[in-house]
């Protein structure tokens, strides 16, 4: 008998059906893996089987665990499984616990609660767990809050809670998706070995095909809220017999072509972009009433080059201050120490007027498409808005060929130019980015994590547009990314930052093959490849 | 019988000296009670001895001889002589006095002492007032070593001590033992502060006062009536009501435009309506209790087409624009709107303009800044303000000076009715202002108490006589 | 800890030092002489004159100023105009009614908001919570004067009760005292309770909101214990920013129920100093007010600290 | 959140929300009562009927007369006027001067930030009567100097929800491209900021607007409000109280025509939030 499943389960909220007769099932010691893309159903899934829905959802079919009908199941009976024998882990680390309680308190009340445990047994149980997911007692005591901690520190503190009482059933919905790919793949296998220990079921929810290609034994793909594929995770990858998955995978490691002959192309006045001893320290941040941190050092002492047409990526882990130098070369914030040149001049210390030619030679692309635009403006207006940085007011038939010549580069319909941002799709809204971006003709666009929001099929597109435009265009990039993947995809050299130091930089196939700083190594080991995880299994089924 | 009583005042005194401020609320807590004059004056207006035994004239009238009460003390245990009574007047007519009523001193020539226990006042002129004059709130007589303290400490010769005064609640008097004339009935009496109108009344109906000697609310007035556990008393007062016009100004300095607005007044409504019919209509400057009294308000009958006439002929035929400004109590404010709707139906367009006592005084009273005013002169024997100099009604009148200055300088009293009802003819024919009501005193008590005073002569609650009923 | 807190206090200091210079600027351009005022109409024109010499009315207005500042600094709020005692006699006088009222009021109106937004939270939607609300909402609209003067004419008249009004003094006894602070502590709090019901409830409905109470139920934590355990406190910064703003309102605010039941309290206190010209003590109750608001604006942001740690900072 | 094809989303949101039904209502028909009394009262209410005072509500007199035997239901109808207009002008006082002010301290962060911070402080710290009545013992009681009263307190009110908005404003991304577009701050507030903050500026508006009438009532019930002949509620029940034993109709009217008043736009205030206002419906992901 399998310890998890579902059948035929159809989930309405008011007249919107979410899932669509869904069947799943996990056994005693699996890790089946739910992926699909965003707004599929999978944190539905999820919420139903903890019966934990928002109000006014309703379900239909059957949820079994342990061949008890959930669905059925008092509230009571489901106080007494949550917790106990179904643990389960949230996406957000860092709004997943109670920022007014202590970690030991989190933790400690589940035990307590199910096992009725005395407040010191109960906190016995508590050190092991938090010993056993990496938090032993000795550095993180246990009235720690959970604002003391990182955002990985606060994701082993939420995986502690969830087993605390060994369930027998893990749900995991996207524990990694809100962390850096290093600690990504400390936590996965951090979840990976508790499985193994206790032989817990885990359902580990995902929307990337690569993260879960390592580790799920089995593999369900969801789509609309519907099954779309199922099935042992070699075979369902290596065979992609069905179509959706093949497109998933494929997206998944999908390189866009492009000539790397900009590399060569230099300009008798030397690089477009030159960074020289790029110093930004922010003053500590109030820690509450009572105290001040240390002056903080986002990025230290960064010298670089970008030559014209050249695709540069920035590397590095969460906050190591790729945003920070990106916004400093944009002009948007100033340097504490340092120089930055572009096309030969001094910007840093420039005027906002004295930096309108500068601007019209580097635009910028952001990471989320949703806020990247007023929501209250039309895509004719939103793209148009740099022309705002020409020398003279264009006629209105020379800025609506211009809107329209940027609209067919990204290739969006002219048709749409009257849609207001929340009428198209996010991909959609990530070209009107780069409409936007390149209406000037930049020299130069600095894009930060452009595609990280994005669904994988998605993501692939976007590249692809960006590698045209750079073919095509001749425009240099400064790529920011955590994804070595899109790294390799677009960019002829690779820079890595830790700590705000640029640690290491070269071409990006190499840097990526055989990285030489601890920071690249740590990076490269961590991302996950669709590729490299498929042939691994292969090898391992022999 | 109980003897404790606890009475409902509406106004706090700002202190406790009546030499030494002009406030209402300081005669109704100290006068008669705590601190006493040479001479008193009691429910009916009426002089009589107080800490002066007798006293003679001459015959030229500007020699008084007091003969002062002997064993008179001091709250603090002083003993009161002639010293005191010397002291006392030069204090109240010295340049730097703050006495609010200077006027009263200024006949006084000298004041002598002939032994401890008789005073010899000189006068400059003979004043025909001047016994009722030592009869005010303001002529009591203090002690050399307590006036400077009077105002927190009060230390007056009267028949109760001031034993407490929370400050914006309440003021306790007791029983001062050692009293020189007839011992008081009550052991102790409260005077709690309650200057809200409703509160009042409700105050009166829970029982938590029992006597409201000036209740603020005429309209609650029949309610009380109708029960009958309250005795309810409508007196009078020396407050004459008048809609005061700026007499220099124009168009105020037209006769014809004073008798118009004083014809467009239906005294009738405006009682009704501001007072809720207590007050009596006046139509001229003087109180209608008074023997001189002479009933002159047909002279200024309500007559909406004549005031139109009126204006006509002043050359006013659309009438015209002004402002009305308003003191804060309830017989103003509600007066000066209905008086506003009636000038607008004669095309007089009188806007509102309230103000408080301090703004009254300064741009009103002092800066004459103003084109009609209403308010009560509640002041007793007050005729001769359309006499003095300067005053805020801008009124000039010789041949009224002349009545005035008589007035003063005889003590006969048929002369003296004849002089008064020669004044009142005067001012309903100049029309200074437009003599509207005098104003009520509308007392409100348990059934069982007795002894308050019906009227109100002067500011007072004289405790002396009052006594709860078996 | 001390450093953030006497910034604070010098931040305190100068918007107090700001406020004297703008009430005593006010109270200078108000018109009206509180000498004239005290001597009435009958006074003549060196009387007058005389008592302004005595008030110190007749010098210039910035040693005035300096006089009274100076004074403040070392506790004396100067001499009442109208009464002439202390000030501060008089509103250590009134504060002894004032401040119980405020206190009872704010008590009131926490007893009963905090549990009924709590009970509503936890029955969202239902007929007793929309039940409940609207109640709330009604009372948030009435003016508590009114709701006053309701609450006069049924209780002290109709039922004779309470005292209608009044206030016989703390030495006539606690109980007399407090019986007659009942009414107006309920004209006060009541409406108050309502602001403070629907903040209550509206902070507990965000939280529960939150992805932290998902993580509690998902413990095995029944409704109701996740709303006790997790979300009330989580709730109660909104909560303690409304009864911090509620506290000076009711401490200042009260000028028109101490006027319904006529309290002698500091709001009456002002308001009638104003009338009667006596600035001084208009000036030292304003600075007293502002000084308290001050005062109870940083304990209320200490208090935040001890609910939410992440505002303790690093032990 | 409001772009044309979302209006008439949000139009039918709203009328699905009760709140905002009964508080649009409510309100609507008191801008009509106000409206309407311009051109029709039952009654003049300038024109006294002395004997016909106190009379308890019948079929000539809807509501009753009061002291003056005027209709008290003419009176409440003109007296919104009044309140209509001193609680508007107020809030349109303090929308108009704090938020320029909240949007300037905004963009401009620093030095300027703070003293606007330390100016609020120092209002927020005068209890709001009080200066109500410092002000009306200036410049005398009456219903310009009440505006100015209670606008003066709405100042920092807008400053501040404006600061706040604006704040989460600047870092977000649509903000940074237009800085990136060489905009200046003053043009991203005018094109960006301000749009995107009115909701919350409507919601915070609609608030004042109820707070006004309150504040207006008690100033007016404490005799410094509007003042004769101009019908105001506040007065109605100042000159209620004293009568409350023998004419209640005439507090119970205009304190009911208060408490519908203040409801319907606090009904309204809470509706147009909950369609409004985007906080209210966070999209979970
Ligand atoms: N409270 C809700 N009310 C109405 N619709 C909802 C609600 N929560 C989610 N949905 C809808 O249900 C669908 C499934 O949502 P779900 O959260 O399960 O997606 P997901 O696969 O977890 O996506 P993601 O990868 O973005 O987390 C989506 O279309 C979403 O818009
Ligand atoms: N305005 C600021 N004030 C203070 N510290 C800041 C500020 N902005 C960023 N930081 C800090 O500077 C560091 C670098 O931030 P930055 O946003 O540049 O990181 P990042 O590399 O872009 O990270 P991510 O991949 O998460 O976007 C972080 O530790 C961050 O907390
Ligand atoms: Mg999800
Ligand atoms: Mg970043
Ligand atoms: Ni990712």
């Amino acid at each position: 008998m399998n310890l998890l499943e579902i059948s035929k389960l159809t989930l309405r909220i008011g007249a919107f059906e979410a899932l669509k007769g869904i069947d799943l099932s996990v056994r005693t010691g699996e890790i089946r893996a739910l992926v699909g893309e965003s707004g599929s159903g999978k944190s539905m899934t999820a919420l139903s089987i903890m019966k934990l829905l928002p109000g006014g959802a309703r379900t239909e079919g059957q949820i079994r665990f342990d061949g008890k009908d959930l669905l059925a199941a008092s509230e009571a009976e489901m106080c007494r499984l949550r917790g106990n024998e179904i643990g389960m882990v949230f996406q957000e680390p860092m709004t997943a616990l109670n920022p007014v309680k202590t970690i030991g308190e989190q933790v400690a009340e589940g035990i307590r609660l199910h096992t009725g445990a005395t407040r010191a047994v109960a906190e016995e149980q508590t050190r092991a767990i938090l010993d056993r997911v990496g938090l032993p007692a000795e550095k993180f005591p246990l009235s720690r809050y959970p604002h003391e901690l990182s955002g990985g520190q606060r994701q082993r503190v939420v995986i502690a809670i969830a087993c605390a009482l060994k369930p027998r059933l893990l749900i995991a919905d996207e524990p990694t998706t809100a962390l850096d790919v290093v600690l990504q793949k400390q936590i996965l296998e951090l979840l990976q070995s508790l499985v193994d220990e206790e032989r817990m079921g885990l359902l580990l929810i995902s929307h990337d095909l690569a993260v879960v290609a390592d580790m799920a034994h089995s593999i369900t793909v969801l789509r609309h809220g519907e099954v779309m594929d199922n099935g042992e995770t070699t075979e369902i990858l290596t065979e992609q017999t069905h179509p959706y998955t093949r497109q998933l995978a494929q997206a998944s490691m999908h390189v866009p072509e492009r000539t790397p002959h900009h590399l060569t192309q230099t300009t008798p006045d030397g690089p477009l972009l030159a960074i020289r001893n790029l110093s930004r320290t922010y003053p500590g941040s109030r820690k509450g009433l009572f105290g001040r941190d240390p002056d903080f050092r986002a990025v230290d002492d960064v010298t670089f080059d970008i030559k014209p047409g050249q695709s540069t990526a920035l590397v590095g882990r969460s906050g190591c201050g790729k945003s920070t130098l990106a916004r400093m070369v944009l002009a948007l914030d100033r340097p504490t120490q340092g120089q930055i040149h572009f096309a030969g001049r001094r910007i840093d210390k420039l005027t906002q007027n004295d930096l309108r030619p500068v601007r019209r030679n580097m635009q910028v692309v952001f990471q989320d498409p949703y806020s990247s635009f007023n929501p209250r403006h039309q895509a004719e207006r939103l793209i148009s808005e740099p022309l705002y940085l020409l020398d003279r007011e264009l006629s209105d038939t020379e800025r609506r060929d211009r809107v329209h010549r940027a609209l067919e580069r990204v290739g969006i319909p002219r048709a749409d130019k009257h849609k207001y941002p929340h009428e198209f799709s996010g991909g959609q809204r990530q070209r009107l980015a780069i409409a936007r971006a390149i209406i000037t003709e930049p020299k130069l666009i600095v894009a930060d994590e452009p595609v990280s929001a994005l669904d994988v099929s998605i993501r692939a597109q976007i590249l692809d547009l960006f590698a045209d435009l750079n073919d095509r265009l001749g425009i240099a990039y400064l790529f920011i990314t955590h994804d070595l993947a899109v790294a390799r995809a677009i960019t002829d050299t690779v820079m890595v930052m830790s700590e705000g130091k640029i640690v290491e930089r070269g071409e990006t196939e190499e840097i990526l093959r055989q990285p030489r700083s601890e920071a690249g190594r740590a990076l490269v080991k961590a991302s996950p490849d669709l590729h490299k995880a498929l042939a691994r299994r292969i090898g391992e089924q022999g | 019988a109980k003897t404790d009583l606890v009475l409902g005042v509406v106004l706090e005194p700002p202190h406790l000296d009546p030499t030494a401020g002009a406030a209402t609320a300081i005669g109704e807590i100290v006068y008669a009670n705590v601190f006493e004059g040479l001479t008193r004056i009691n429910a009916k207006g009426e002089v009589l001895p107080a800490l002066a035994e007798s006293w003679t004239i001459s015959e030229d009238g500007k020699l008084y001889t007091f003969k002062l009460h002997k064993d008179v003390k001091f709250h603090d245990g002083t003993a009161f002589d002639a010293q005191d009574v010397k002291f006392s007047l030069d204090r109240a007519r010295d340049e730097k006095s703050t006495n609010p009523q200077k006027p009263l001193f200024a006949s006084i020539d000298t004041v002598e002492i002939v032994d401890p226990l008789t005073v010899k006042v000189t006068l400059k002129q003979p004043n025909g007032d001047f016994l009722y004059n030592m009869g005010w709130a303001a002529a009591v007589i203090v002690a050399p070593e307590s006036a400077d303290t009077n105002k927190e400490k009060p230390v007056g010769t009267g028949p109760f001590k001031v034993d407490n005064w929370a400050k914006g609640s309440q003021i306790v008097i007791s029983k001062n033992p050692a009293y020189w004339g007839t011992p008081v009935a009550l052991d102790k009496a409260t005077f709690r502060i309650i200057p809200d109108p409703a509160a009042a009344t409700a105050a009166l109906l829970a029982g938590d006062v029992q006597a409201f000697p000036v209740f603020p609310s005429y309209e609650a007035v029949p309610q009380f009536q109708a029960d009958p556990r309250f005795k309810v008393v409508i007196g009078t007062t020396e407050g004459e009501t008048v809609l005061g016009m700026n007499n220099k100004k124009p168009p105020f300095d037209n006769l014809k435009v004073r008798q118009a607005i004083a014809h467009a007044i239906d005294r009738k409504t405006l009682i009704d309506g501001a007072l809720f019919g207590l007050g009596t209509p006046i139509g001229s400057f003087f109180p209608p209790h008074h023997p001189a009294y002479i009933d002159l308000t047909g002279e200024s009958a309500y007559d909406p087409a004549l005031s139109k006439k009126l204006l006509a002929e002043a050359g006013h035929p659309d009438g015209f624009k002004t402002t009305l400004k308003l003191p804060p109590p309830v017989y103003a404010r509600r007066g000066g709107e209905i008086i506003a709707a009636e000038l607008r139906e004669i095309g007089i367009e009188a806007e509102i303009i309230p103000v408080e006592w301090a703004q009254w005084l300064e741009q009103v009273f002092k800066g004459k800044d103003y084109d009609m005013t209403i308010v009560s002169h509640t002041e007793p024997n007050d005729l001769n303000i359309f006499a003095r100099d300067n005053y805020y009604f801008n009124y000039d009148s010789p041949a009224f000076r002349e009545v005035i200055k008589q007035i003063e300088a005889t003590s006969d009293t048929t002369t003296r009715t004849g002089l008064y009802q020669q004044a009142q003819k005067i001012l309903a024919a100049d029309v200074p202002a437009a003599f509207l009501f005098q104003l009520p005193k509308t007392g409100i008590w348990d059934a069982k108490v007795e002894g308050l005073w019906e009227n109100g002569p002067i500011p007072a609650n004289d405790l002396t006589a009052v006594k709860w009923a078996e | 800890m001390l450093n953030y807190v006497s910034k604070r206090i010098l931040i305190g200091i100068l918007t107090l030092l700001a406020a004297s210079i703008v009430v005593f600027i006010v109270l200078e351009i108000v018109p009206g002489d509180p000498a004239r005022l005290m001597l009435g109409m009958n006074a003549t024109e060196d009387a007058v004159q005389a008592l302004q010499q005595q008030m110190g009315l007749d010098q210039p207005l910035l040693i005035r100023y300096f006089s009274w500042i100076g004074g403040l600094l070392v506790g004396d709020f100067g001499k009442s105009y109208t009464y002439s005692v202390p000030v501060l006699n008089l509103i250590t006088e009134r504060i002894a009614v004032s401040l119980p009222l405020a206190l009872i009021s704010l008590f009131l109106s926490t007893i009963i908001a905090i549990p009924v937004g709590l009970f509503s939270a936890s029955r969202r939607g239902t007929m007793t919570d929309s039940g409940t609300m609207a109640i709330a909402q009604v009372g948030v609209a009435i003016p508590n004067f009114w709701f006053a003067l309701l609450l006069v004419y049924v209780f002290a008249v109709s039922l004779r009760l309470v005292p209608a009004g009044g206030f016989p003094g703390w030495n006539a006894g606690v109980w007399a005292g407090l019986k007659s602070l009942i009414l107006p502590s309920i004209a006060l709090g009541l409406p108050q309770a309502a602001i403070l019901a629907r903040v209550t409830r509206s902070a507990l409905l965000d939280v529960l909101g939150e992805d932290y109470i998902r993580t509690a139920r998902a413990k095995g934590l029944t409704r109701r214990k996740v709303l006790y355990r997790h979300a009330l406190r989580n709730a109660l910064i909104p909560v303690l920013t409304i009864l911090g703003l509620q506290f000076a309102f009711l401490l200042a605010g009260t000028i028109i129920i101490e006027n319904v039941f006529y309290l002698p309290g500091l709001g009456r206190l002002v308001f009638q100093a104003i009338t009667q010209r006596d600035l001084i003590v208009v000036e030292g109750v304003v600075m007293l007010l502002v000084a308290t608001v001050i005062l109870v604006n940083l304990l209320v942001d200490l208090s935040y600290a001890l609910v939410d740690p992440r505002l303790r900072g690093r032990s | 959140m409001s772009a044309p094809t979302e209006w008439q989303a949000n139009i039918s949101k709203a009328f699905s929300n009760r709140s905002f039904v009964i508080g649009l209502t409510i309100t609507a028909l008191l801008a009509l009562m106000a409206a309407l009394s311009f051109v029709w009262t039952p009654y003049a209410v300038g024109s006294f009927d002395i004997l016909g005072k106190l009379k308890p509500p019948s079929s000539a007199h809807w509501l009753g007369t009061d002291h003056f035997g005027r209709d008290i239901l003419s009176m409440i109808m003109v007296g919104s006027r009044n309140s209509i207009a001193v609680a508007l002008v107020s809030v349109i006082i303090g929308a108009g001067i704090g938020v320029p002010l909240g949007l300037w301290a905004a963009a401009r962060g620093g030095l300027i930030d703070e003293a606007l911070m330390r100016f609020n402080d120092l209002v927020f710290a005068f209890p709001a009567l009080l200066s109500a009545v410092m002000i009306t013992a200036v410049f005398g009681p009456g219903a310009v100097n009440a505006i100015i009263a209670i606008g003066i307190f709405n100042i920092p009110v807008f400053a501040r929800v404006a600061r706040g908005a604006a704040l989460s404003l600047w870092p977000r991304e649509y903000i940074l491209a237009a800085r990136a577009s060489g905009k200046s701050s003053l043009l991203i507030t005018i094109e960006h900021i301000l749009p995107n903050m009115m909701n919350i500026l409507v919601v915070q508006g609609t608030i004042q607007f109820s707070l006004g009438i309150l504040a207006e009532a008690g100033l007016s019930y404490v005799g410094l409000g509007s003042q004769p002949p101009m019908p105001s509620w506040g007065r109605m029940l100042f000159e209620a109280q004293t009568m409350i034993g023998m004419a209640p109709h005439m507090a119970l009217y205009p304190g009911l025509a208060i408490v519908i008043t203040v409801l319907g736009l606090n009904l309204l205030g809470d509706g147009l939030r909950d369609v409004l206002d985007p906080k209210m419906r966070r999209e979970r992901s």
